[in-house]
């Protein structure tokens, strides 16, 4: 039953973390997307289209591109005319949602899914798994890592150092729209059977948003934060058969206000200076 | 701010005209969403429909107006009017309350919910540091699930999921909406430009530091704009219920009065008067959209065109920004 | 090796920070491009570097004109700019800091290599450096040499230091001259922006003098003497604040007892009616934290604040401003001023009147009782940051004098400011010293010992010596890198 | 920004507009075609609660409406989606005062109320409210109530259940606990008995255990219904899962435990997703059958009589056999077919035999009424709004007693084998 449990775990928890790894990217870099749950919602309903006419890993690559073509609404406005992040991310977030579901009126919004435990199914579970690896040693161990990161710490300093800003954050928010939009894919094709309908990111696509503070901006503890908060959904009605009510059902969300609030206060208390700005 | 007014104007216009001329391309009949357009802004009951909406839009508007000016920058209002809304029914419905006695704790009773609600995203602020913009968003998302959890159980009345109906004596009439989003506007206005708390406003969102250095305290600051802009939106909720809404049934999601109204601050510069026609906009907007339908446009076509007003908008206004 | 020709700069404010400006750097030599400050130096060097595109004239690298589209351009091609605050980026560490300069220099390496190099590099100037430290944890002196090493491993040929020895003590400031000989023996060309007269004397091959926006004078150092480069720079010979006599202390208004908090450590010092005391050190010593705590800012975690006899350890800004506490911060805009309001507003926000609704005559009014007593350019209704930076800080200074305070605690209130500001300042400052008591924080030695009777010498957060008229001021140069 | 900047903008914005105007009227008259105009219209306006796209309940209507609007050159059909309840009232009253609607069709149990206060105020248009009680509108002229009714097939379902079950262990997902979903449940438990009975396993179905969840309190919360079918697998090891949620997040966690080598059931809800997911090449294994509803015979029904004048009031509950005008010609059975407004979905082959042709036989005798689920002696206890037992078992329904229509409308007990949530 663990097993079972802990492996369950794993497997819903995929879109939270791929969408977490994209924004954790992007908040490296200095800004904040919120249009994350969006951009899932676009990329699970177009990556249901395009599976239907084609394959589905056509589909899943046509629901990173269609997160990754958004999130130039966002990038576009934000990087190079310093619009307010958290007004563009919301709106990109409205906008995805409506084109999402446009989308899914125009066709059918059924296909062939990609059956569990699958090699497309098991690939993806690896990159879920592997990502952070990657990303951990792209940060930390090559120039262009340093350099994303010199921007999240300190735009103005890395600017004057002829650290390529604008071109950085731009790319930074295609990746997030890219993930944002495979897991918004995973969602539709591998966790509802092939399907997209209205709402079929669950509010998930925020959670992704706390979980990279929650990891505290690295990959490897964003990794294991939204590991964690895909197991707190599963255990859900656990807590409900404890007669927690409606903080059972809330628990996610609540599990990351208190993390927020633990990590604020220990890095105040140990004057550490969070990666970005 | 007064010449932000022309990026705002101008981003909007294009944007609105970008929504309509896909539309018309979209379904083929012009002819059709012109009328749509006319009827939407011509006659008496899809602009009584407009107000409606507005007023839980407006409210949040204008209290998050005041928030983001002393930059905090919350998203709460979303949770805030749905606890409003819950509130204002349970005084008219279930207090045992009649008249003018159940009329004011339908008003207190959420702006208080509200309130206190948006205290949760301060005190985390300012005893722990943990940005409101992520714990006022997830509070939003709480605020759904437990007010679905009052719906099926303590509100819930008769066999079926639903709460009971506010009394038709309580009710508002379409007009009252009004009155309160232009009042709580003309407040929030002098509040800003007449007080010494809008001053504390205006100097600690522009510059915390030297609020501090010259004695006005931060979370004192804070503390006000929670609770405004949290009260506002529980009266927000209120009035939509009282007005409109009369009764709850369970959401599947968030009714997005709260996000349409952070929109609506930012879309009008933090400007409390002008996020009152920038709300009425916004929900003439919804209005038309869906009137739309009747023509053959789906439902989500509004709202991405609302957010691509909003996007075309906010690059406006930040070009013009640049070259100040 | 560079040509600047006829270089004019205008800011979109209107300002023209360059007009026709024509500088040659050479190799082999460092040549100190000397003025006030706004006189222009920043601009041309960020002209030079790639930072500014300059409204009209040419650049020669070489006897070949260029164009630099970016900062990165001019990298590239061997000019390294070493920016005012020295830049190094927070977060990371020093290898990390270095490689990423050399990487977008367009001489990346790997970080094994980089590190061999550096400790090479590091043992020729004397610098024990740790490549894995983080860049936060070094002091200033040596964040400005981690600075200086880059353009070696790049290879640049022109360096521009941007008053690189603002926040050093003498000895750092000493070490960085050493680099910049080193540089100049590799056949480098070394521009040198400053407006300390001593640093030109010590270092330069030719100076530049600029004011307002153009070059007023140039010359060799065989002709380098000191009467004609400051008759140059401000036109007329510089009106010294007139020096005060010896007058009686009064009473004790301010004092601070065994304080610690934060980087203070033990901190002790009084203020009395009627003098000047004066704090000396190197930037990041514990200044700003000593303004704060008694700003009320920062909580003492341990000892006690008197203000007045009264003890205000845990009353926040407001109450102490009430006791009689007035503050000039170092920054203007953002800790003093609140930009995007008027002036009118700048000055009574400050006043911290309690009455809850704001009368708009009453704010006028009072605003201009404050500008009264200094005159500044601009009207009560004009946005605060359309001012000049002197004007700014005479806004600051009229309002905290409008107040009548008991105590005026000022630190570093002349940075950055034109002479004529500066003198304004200061007077006023000595002047005001006569009705109660002033604490002058200041990086600035020589405005100390103009201005101050008593100075307190700070280290590393605590006081490590208390000096007396006439001062040593060699001693306390000793004593503030001890 | 200045003026000539606005100008400019404002000067784009309205050539694009003109631009789009024009290209969508040339659009529109190439694609205009030709219909004869039939003297007489209907209008009829559906308001929908959810999104069209939400793959459940709202889908289903919308497909009901196309389907007339596509047989009817006379019918002029509109739709509003995303209407929430709360603004119910002032969307379809807008609507009303722009035009004259012949019908409307309120989709939503929660529409009652803007119903309620509507017709009065509108008597030339005729409402039609979804899933409503009837008492509640007696007093309305130009108000109907319909309903398609699941109960039967829940119990048939329920055999399926009972049937394949290994662990003898089945469970239930409820939305929410309200009489409609008790009857369900029931109706499942029943069945499950009837089908372990019938296979003499589980020691006759005495030793069946049917488990429900807490409920959702949510028609759409695909992501809580897959949480709770995994807690119903792990925990209890439940190998058949039925449910009421709008989605079918259920059948796709008991597919993904297919997957993954346990065998888990579920079964189709509102649309027939077996057939589904046939059409494009794939078989769902862990798909049983299920309870489908298909509008469309209702819409038709309805608006033909409008269309005739024939309008009267009435209650519709369609259940099974209903709008099935060819039965009795028929030889052999529809079970698993399109059959009505609310039939089976296709039966799996793991279903055994047996079991299968037990669901025919009652599937056909349900038709004429002749066997009915809810026949006594049946024991049950009452439960409250989140299912917690307020009771013990004692007898619910009386030996040879058949439940009638209010009883089974606001039933408020679970059968003594239903395991209620802690």
């Amino acid at each position: 039953m663990a097993v079972e449990l802990l492996l369950g775990a794993l497997v819903s928890a995929v879109p939270i973390m791929l969408a977490a790894y994209g924004e954790m990217v992007l908040e490296r870099a200095g800004r904040v997307n919120l249009g994350v749950d969006g951009m899932m919602a676009l990329g699970a309903s177009v990556a249901v289209i395009v599976a239907s006419l084609t394959s589905p890993s056509l589909g899943l690559a046509a629901g990173a591109l269609a997160g990754a073509l958004i999130s130039l609404l966002y990038a576009v406005p934000v990087v190079y005319f310093r619009a307010d992040q958290v007004v563009a991310g919301l709106a990109l977030a409205f906008l995805s949602w409506g084109l999402a579901d446009l989308v899914a009126t125009l066709s059918v919004p059924l296909s062939a899914p990609i059956p569990q435990g699958s090699a497309l199914h098991l690939s993806l579970l690896l990159l879920a798994l592997l990502l952070p690896l990657v990303l951990w040693a792209f940060l930390y161990f090559t120039w262009a890592g340093v350099e994303l990161r010199a921007i999240g710490y300190d735009e103005k300093a890395a600017r004057n150092r002829g650290a390529r800003v604008e071109r950085t954050r731009t790319l930074s928010a295609l990746f997030g729209g890219l993930m944002a939009g495979l897991a918004g894919a995973y969602m539709s094709l591998v966790l509802y059977q092939g399907k997209y309908f209205a709402g079929i990111t669950s509010g998930w696509g925020w959670l992704a948003v706390g979980s990279v503070i929650l990891g505290y901006w690295h990959p490897l503890g964003v990794a294991l934060s939204t590991y964690a908060i895909g197991l707190v959904l599963s255990l859900r009605p656990y807590l409900e058969a404890l007669g927690l009510g409606p903080l059972s059902v809330s628990a996610p969300y609540l599990v990351v206000i208190l993390a927020l609030a633990l990590s604020s206060l220990l890095t105040r208390r140990l004057r550490l200076r969070p990666p970005t700005t | 701010m007064e010449q932000r007014l022309g990026g705002v104007l101008a981003g909007g216009a294009l944007g609105f005209a970008l929504a309509v001329t896909i539309a018309s391309l979209a379904t083929g009949r012009p002819l059709e969403i012109v009328e749509n357009l006319i009827w939407v802004y011509t006659s008496p009951a899809p602009l009584v429909n407009t107000v409606l909406l507005s007023v839980p839009i407006a409210m949040a508007a204008i209290g998050l107006s005041l928030s983001y000016r002393a930059r905090f920058i919350t998203i709460g209002a979303e949770g805030q009017i749905v606890l409003g809304s819950v509130a204002a029914l349970w005084a008219t419905a279930y207090s045992g309350l009649e008249g003018s006695a159940a009329l004011a704790l339908a008003l207190l009773l959420p702006a208080l919910s509200g309130a206190l609600y948006a205290l949760i995203p301060f005190l985390l602020r300012a005893y722990a540091g943990a940005s409101e913009v992520l714990t006022s968003l997830m509070l939003n998302l709480v605020a759904v699930y437990v007010t679905n959890y009052l719906i099926a159980t303590y509100l819930r009345e008769g066999a079926f999921v639903m709460t009971r109906i506010v009394p038709p004596e309580l009710r508002a009439e379409w007009y009252l909406g009004l009155v309160m989003i232009v009042a709580a506007a003309l407040s929030a206005h002098l509040l800003l430009t007449r007080t010494r708390w809008g001053l504390a406003i205006e100097v600690y969102g522009r510059a915390p530091k030297a609020a501090e250095t010259y004695g006005y305290s931060a979370r004192q600051v804070m503390l006000l704009v929670s609770l405004l802009s949290g009260g506002l939106a529980g009266l927000g909720g209120a009035v939509a219920m009282l007005s409109f809404q009369h009764s709850l049934t369970p959401m599947s999601f968030p009714p997005g009065y709260g996000y349409a109204g952070a929109l609506v601050a930012w879309l009008s510069s933090n400007n409390p008067l002008a996020a009152l026609f920038a709300s009425l906009f916004f929900s003439s907007l919804m209005v038309f959209g869906r009137s739309l339908q009747a023509v053959g446009v789906p439902l989500s076509y509004a709202l991405a065109a609302q957010a691509l007003i909003v996007l075309f908008t906010l690059i406006a206004v930040a070009r013009e920004r640049q070259w100040q | 090796m560079l040509l600047l020709e006829r270089v004019t700069v205008v800011y979109p404010n209107g300002l023209k920070a360059n007009d026709e400006v024509t500088v040659e750097i050479r190799g082999g030599e460092i040549l100190a491009l000397l003025g006030e400050n706004g006189a222009g130096k920043t601009t041309l060097a960020k002209v030079a570097a790639g930072l500014l595109r300059p409204t009209a004239g040419s650049i020669f690298l070489d006897g070949e004109e260029v164009r630099f589209e970016s900062y990165l351009q001019a990298l590239r091609r061997g000019i390294y700019y070493v920016s005012q605050e020295p830049q190094l980026i927070e977060g990371l560490t020093v290898l990390e800091d270095v490689g990423l300069t050399l990487e977008l220099g367009g001489r990346g390496r790997s970080r094994g290599e980089l590190r061999r190099e550096l400790a090479r590099l590091s043992a020729k100037v004397g610098l024990r450096l740790e490549p894995e430290a983080l860049c936060e944890d070094l002091s200033a002196g040596e964040r400005q040499r981690v600075e200086a090493l880059k353009p070696f491993l790049l290879g640049s040929r022109i360096v521009i230091f941007d008053e690189p020895t603002t926040h050093m003590s003498p000895l750092e400031a000493r070490a960085l001259g050493e680099i910049m000989r080193e540089m100049r023996r590799e056949g480098k060309g070394i521009v040198f922006i400053t407006h300390k007269m001593k640093e030109v004397l010590e270092l330069a091959d030719r100076v530049v003098v600029m004011r307002r926006g153009r070059v007023v004078g140039e010359l060799e150092r065989s002709r380098i003497d000191e009467a004609r480069l400051l008759e140059m720079m401000f036109g007329e010979v510089g009106r010294a604040a007139k020096s005060k006599g010896m007058r009686e202390p009064g009473e004790v208004l301010l004092e601070l007892r065994d304080v610690s908090a934060a980087k203070l450590r033990r901190v002790s010092l009084r203020v009395s009616r009627g003098e000047v005391v004066g704090v000396a050190g190197v930037a990041g010593n514990g200044q700003r934290e000593l303004f704060e705590v008694i700003a009320g800012l920062r909580r003492a975690e341990k000892g006690k604040v008197l203000l007045g006899g009264s003890d205000v350890t845990s009353k926040g800004p407001g109450e102490r401003a009430r006791l009689g506490l007035s503050l000039v911060p170092e920054d203007r805009l953002g800790w003093a001023l609140v930009p995007g309001l008027d002036v009118a507003t700048n000055v009574y926000f400050a006043l911290n009147h309690k009455r809850f609704f704001l009368d708009w005559r009453e704010v006028r009014r009072a605003a201009e009782s404050a500008l009264s007593l200094v005159p500044i350019v601009g009207s009560p209704s004009s946005r605060v940051e359309s001012l000049s930076g002197g004007n700014m800080q005479r806004l600051v200074l009229a309002r905290e004098l409008f107040r009548e305070p008991k105590v005026l605690v000022a630190m570093n209130p002349t940075a950055g400011l034109d002479h004529a500001t500066t003198v304004t300042v200061r007077e006023m400052i000595v002047k005001y010293s006569e009705r109660g008591g002033v604490l002058l924080i200041s990086e600035d030695l020589d405005e100390l010992a103009e201005m101050a009777d008593r100075i307190y010498v700070m280290s590393r957060g605590s006081i490590v010596g208390e000096h007396a008229k006439p001062f040593d001021l060699e001693k306390i140069a000793e004593q503030m890198v001890s | 920004m200045d003026r000539r900047e606005f100008l400019r903008l404002a000067g784009i914005g309205a050539i694009a507009l003109g631009a789009g105007l024009a290209g969508g009227y040339a659009l529109g008259s190439q694609r205009a075609e030709r219909a004869e105009a039939p003297a007489k219209k209907i209008k009829a306006l559906w308001i929908y609660v959810g999104p069209i796209t939400d793959v459940g309940w709202t889908a289903a209507h919308h497909e009901g409406k196309e389907n007339v609007a596509k047989a009817f050159p006379w019918l002029e059909a509109r739709h509003i989606e995303k209407v929430k309840e709360e603004e119910a009232k002032s969307v379809i009253e807008a609507e009303l005062q722009r035009e004259r609607y012949d019908a409307v069709f309120a989709t939503s149990y929660g529409f009652k109320t803007a119903v309620k206060e509507l017709a009065p105020k509108y008597p030339e248009t005729k409402f039609f409210h979804c899933s409503g009680e009837w008492e509640e509108f007696k007093d309305l002229p130009n108000v109907s109530t319909y309903f398609a009714e699941f109960y039967q097939l829940y119990y048939l379902n329920g055999i399926a259940a009972g049937a394949v079950t290994e662990t003898c262990k089945v469970g239930y997902v409820p939305a929410f606990l309200i009489p409609e979903v008790v009857r369900h449940i029931n109706a499942f438990a029943l069945g499950a008995i009837h089908g372990a009975r019938l296979m003499g396993k589980c020691g006759n179905g005495d030793r069946l255990e049917i488990y429900s969840t807490r409920p959702l309190l949510s028609w759409f919360a695909p992501d809580k219904a897959k949480e709770f079918t995994a807690y119903l697998v792990d925990r209890y090891n439940v190998d058949v899962v039925a449910f009421t949620e709008d989605t079918t997040a259920v059948l796709d966690k008991a597919e993904e435990y297919y997957e993954r080598g346990k065998k888990v059931f579920s079964f189709s809800h509102y649309n027939d997703m077996f057939t589904y997911y046939q059409r494009r090449g794939r078989t769902l294994r862990s798909h049983l059958t299920g309870q489908v509803a298909d509008w469309t015979p209702i819409y038709r029904d309805l608006l033909l009589k409008l269309y005739a004048g024939a309008y009267v009031k009435e209650d519709i509950w369609a259940r099974l056999g209903d709008y099935a005008p060819l039965r009795w010609r028929r030889q052999d059975s529809l079970a698993g077919r399109p059959e009505g407004s609310v039939y089976l979905a296709p039966l799996s082959d793991q279903i055994p035999a047996k079991a299968r042709d037990e669901i025919v036989r009652l599937y056909e005798m349900m038709k004429e009424l002749l066997f009915e689920p809810f026949t006594g002696p049946i024991r049950g206890y009452k439960i409250d709004g989140e299912g917690r037992a307020q009771e013990s078992a004692r007898v619910k329904v009386e030996s040879n007693v058949r439940l009638g229509r209010d009883e089974l409308w606001y039933m408020d007990w679970f059968h003594e084998k239903i395991i209620s949530p802690a």
